[in-house]
């Protein structure tokens, strides 16, 4: 028989599920920056609007 | 002076719970990738490589019900024209391309050492690509366009018209070229498969559904804000 | 009876006085169109440089060659259709005028059905010269796979140009609107031409025709549909 | 009177949007789409088969890998599922990882008159199945559902 190319798989494991909880945590933090920064305007918004 | 501008010009919606929500999503996801890589063993054929299943499958789900969600919601838009069903179509594409673009991912980390090459020319995987670009033509009209009513009108339209796209892409490529086996049903799987591939189901369904309802929050307050200043700046002459 | 039978020639008329103004516009701009046509061949001409000099190799990819040189040619057209009426802010008057609003959109698909259409037949004829193509026996079914590809082709690029065009980076958002929903009409014009003109013996023609037919129904359709809400905004 | 008339009109158009689709996913358009062909039929093409570019699909036939470290060189016979139609393939480098005996995979290429096909690329197909592995079976059940993939359904 051929010699089997890419003899660990643990590797390719192990590289999609990081890749999968980098992208997870990355979208995450996305998600809660745009609320904390649209909190923020909004605060300020109704501050200004009631000055 | 009238009343002053406030946010109560558009309704902005309440965290509520959801962020306890989603820290329990997360958690759940942990365990359960946890329990599906513990308890499976290693498949006949692809070995290890079988636990990308876990992954890889649910990913690909969550293309298909944000892409559905963003059908419904871009037709319930043209037809009542609420803000709130543009805004919910809008995070769930976002929340739909981030998945898609993982899902093409693992995939590729997959296909390397089972099928012995990054990517092919294959039905499903091709138009995987093409619904992700789709979702981006999409982001980038938003992206593009400022004025909320035109970008809503005519987001909503790519997006109908992106949708009715879909069966007819997976179509044809399907005749073009079929490498990929067919869909994994849990008939096909021993059930020491099945339960940790259902319950990441679950988690990932779960997820999304937390992340496009914090994207729509977001999306929600960021309008309310934009409202609330452009009237206090036109009060303000 | 009498009122919708009137109905249906007003429409007919706005229809016909839309397409006529746009190739009269396009008519008197003769280079517009030398220009599309030039850039369709220089595009032929460099897959032939990429593809080199086999004429087995090129005579395989010449459908691909071929419709791809007409997408990137027609992209030209679709954004141009529409610049007349925003740059003379000719577009709001247009709209002002009583009837249906699809009418517009009928009128610039056939004006742009023809231009892209000319556009294919020069662009086919050049490509057979340089890809050594023959004429294939079945060659009435060539010309009904070229109409078929040629509207799918147009329809989903005028109607995505109504909006790219008015909006910033037009030159980067039709393509990218564009592109990914003709994956099925290019993929099926291409392997329709490619099985008629006898290079791939794996695919079966008819289905192909039937899925271009299936596509350009259904879009011609959901285009006129949209376009209300799409012209309106 | 215009409202109404363009309400019929698009639900005429959405009732035709709809039948097309039906048209499309039901008609049975797809009957005559196959990806690969099989050494039988490949063989029974017969001259028309020669030297043309296509995809040849079946299961590794048992026994018959031949691999060359040095010239990197990977001839093997690709059998039908009745076992009787096989067609020797010729490929270089090596293959991917899951490449064995028994099972079902896609090769591209040409087949020459020599009756040897020349592929330029060589794909594993996976079916669907997820198993456990269990003492003493075989890759066959794996090319079943290679052959019942390439009707497409």
């Amino acid at each position: 028989m051929p010699p089997i190319a890419g003899q660990n798989n643990w590797s390719f494991v192990i590289a999609a599920y990081a890749i999968t909880w980098i992208t997870i945590i990355g979208y995450w933090v996305h998600v809660h920056r745009t609320l904390r920064d649209a909190q923020h305007d909004l605060d300020a918004a109704n501050a200004a609007g009631a000055k | 002076m009238t009343a002053p501008a406030s946010s109560s010009a558009i309704p902005v919606p309440k965290a509520g719970s959801w962020p306890l929500f989603g820290w329990f999503t997360l958690a759940f996801m942990v365990f359960s990738q946890w329990y599906a890589i513990a308890t499976s063993p290693a498949d006949r054929d692809m070995g290890d490589l079988q636990k990308i299943l876990y992954v890889h499958v649910p990913a690909s789900w969550i293309m298909s019900i944000t892409f559905a969600l963003v059908f419904v919601y871009s037709l319930l838009y043209l037809w009542k024209g609420k803000d709130s069903y543009d805004l919910l179509a809008a995070s769930s594409a976002e929340v739909g391309a981030t998945f898609v673009g993982l899902t093409l991912v693992q995939g590729m980390i997959w296909g390397k050492p089972t099928w012995g090459v990054w990517w092919t020319w294959d039905a499903r995987l091709t138009s995987t690509l093409v619904l992700f670009l789709v979702f981006v033509g999409y982001l980038a009209l938003r992206a593009f366009i400022d004025e909320p009513q035109r970008r809503g009108q005519w987001s909503a339209a790519v997006g109908v018209l992106g949708s009715i796209n879909v069966p007819i892409v997976w179509m044809s490529v399907r005749w073009w070229r079929t490498l990929h086996q067919m869909q994994s049903t849990p008939q096909t799987m021993d059930p020491t498969y099945r339960n940790g591939l259902l319950i990441n189901f679950l988690a990932f369904t779960l997820l999304a559904v937390y992340l496009i309802r914090r994207r729509y929050e977001a999306a929600m307050i960021a309008r309310a804000a934009e409202m609330t200043s452009q009237a206090a700046a036109l009060g303000g002459h | 009876m009498t009122r919708v039978r009137q109905q249906g020639g007003d429409n007919w008329r706005r229809i016909r006085a839309i397409a006529w103004k746009d190739l009269t516009t396009e008519r008197r701009s003769k280079a517009g169109f030398n220009a599309v046509v030039s850039l369709g061949i220089t595009i032929l001409v460099l897959f032939g440089f990429a593809l080199g000099p086999d004429a087995q190799v090129l005579r395989d990819a010449a459908p691909g060659a071929l419709w791809l040189a007409v997408l990137f040619a027609g992209v030209l057209a679709f954004n141009r259709s529409y610049q007349v009426e925003l740059d003379t802010g000719a577009l709001e008057p247009l709209l002002l005028y009583p009837g249906a609003r699809w009418t517009i959109f009928t009128g610039k698909l056939l004006a742009n059905m023809l231009f892209v259409g000319l556009l294919l037949v020069i662009v086919v004829i050049a490509g057979m010269v340089l890809f050594a193509v023959k004429v294939p026996d079945a060659w009435p079914t060539v010309i009904a796979v070229l109409a078929l590809g040629a509207i799918g082709l147009v329809t989903l690029g005028t109607f995505y140009a109504s909006m790219a065009s008015r909006s910033r980076a037009r030159e980067v958002l039709l393509p990218l609107l564009l592109f990914p929903m003709l994956v099925p009409v290019l993929l099926a014009a291409m392997q329709a031409s490619k099985a008629l003109i006898g290079a791939d013996m794996m695919l079966e023609a008819g289905a192909w025709i039937k899925m271009l037919i299936a596509y350009d129904i259904i879009f011609v359709l959901a285009t006129h549909l949209a376009f209300e809400h799409v012209i309106e905004a | 009177m215009a409202a109404v008339n363009s309400r019929k009109l698009a639900i005429v158009a959405v009732v035709g949007i709809i039948g097309t689709f039906a048209w499309l996913l039901y008609g049975g358009l797809d009957k005559n789409v196959v990806y690969f062909w099989t050494p039988k039929e490949l063989i029974a093409k017969g001259d028309a088969g020669f030297e043309k570019p296509v995809r040849l699909g079946g299961q590794v036939k048992p026994g018959t890998v031949k691999w060359d470290d040095k010239t990197l060189d990977l001839r093997f016979v690709v059998t039908d599922v009745d076992g009787v139609s096989d067609i020797v393939v010729h490929s270089k480098g090596a293959p991917p990882q899951m490449f064995r005996d028994a099972m079902g995979v896609v090769v591209e290429g040409r087949y020459g008159r020599d009756k040897v096909f020349q592929s330029s690329s060589l794909m594993v197909k996976h079916s669907n199945e997820y198993k456990a592995p269990k003492p003493g079976q075989s890759g066959k059940d794996m090319v079943k559902t290679l052959m019942q993939g390439n009707s497409t359904t």
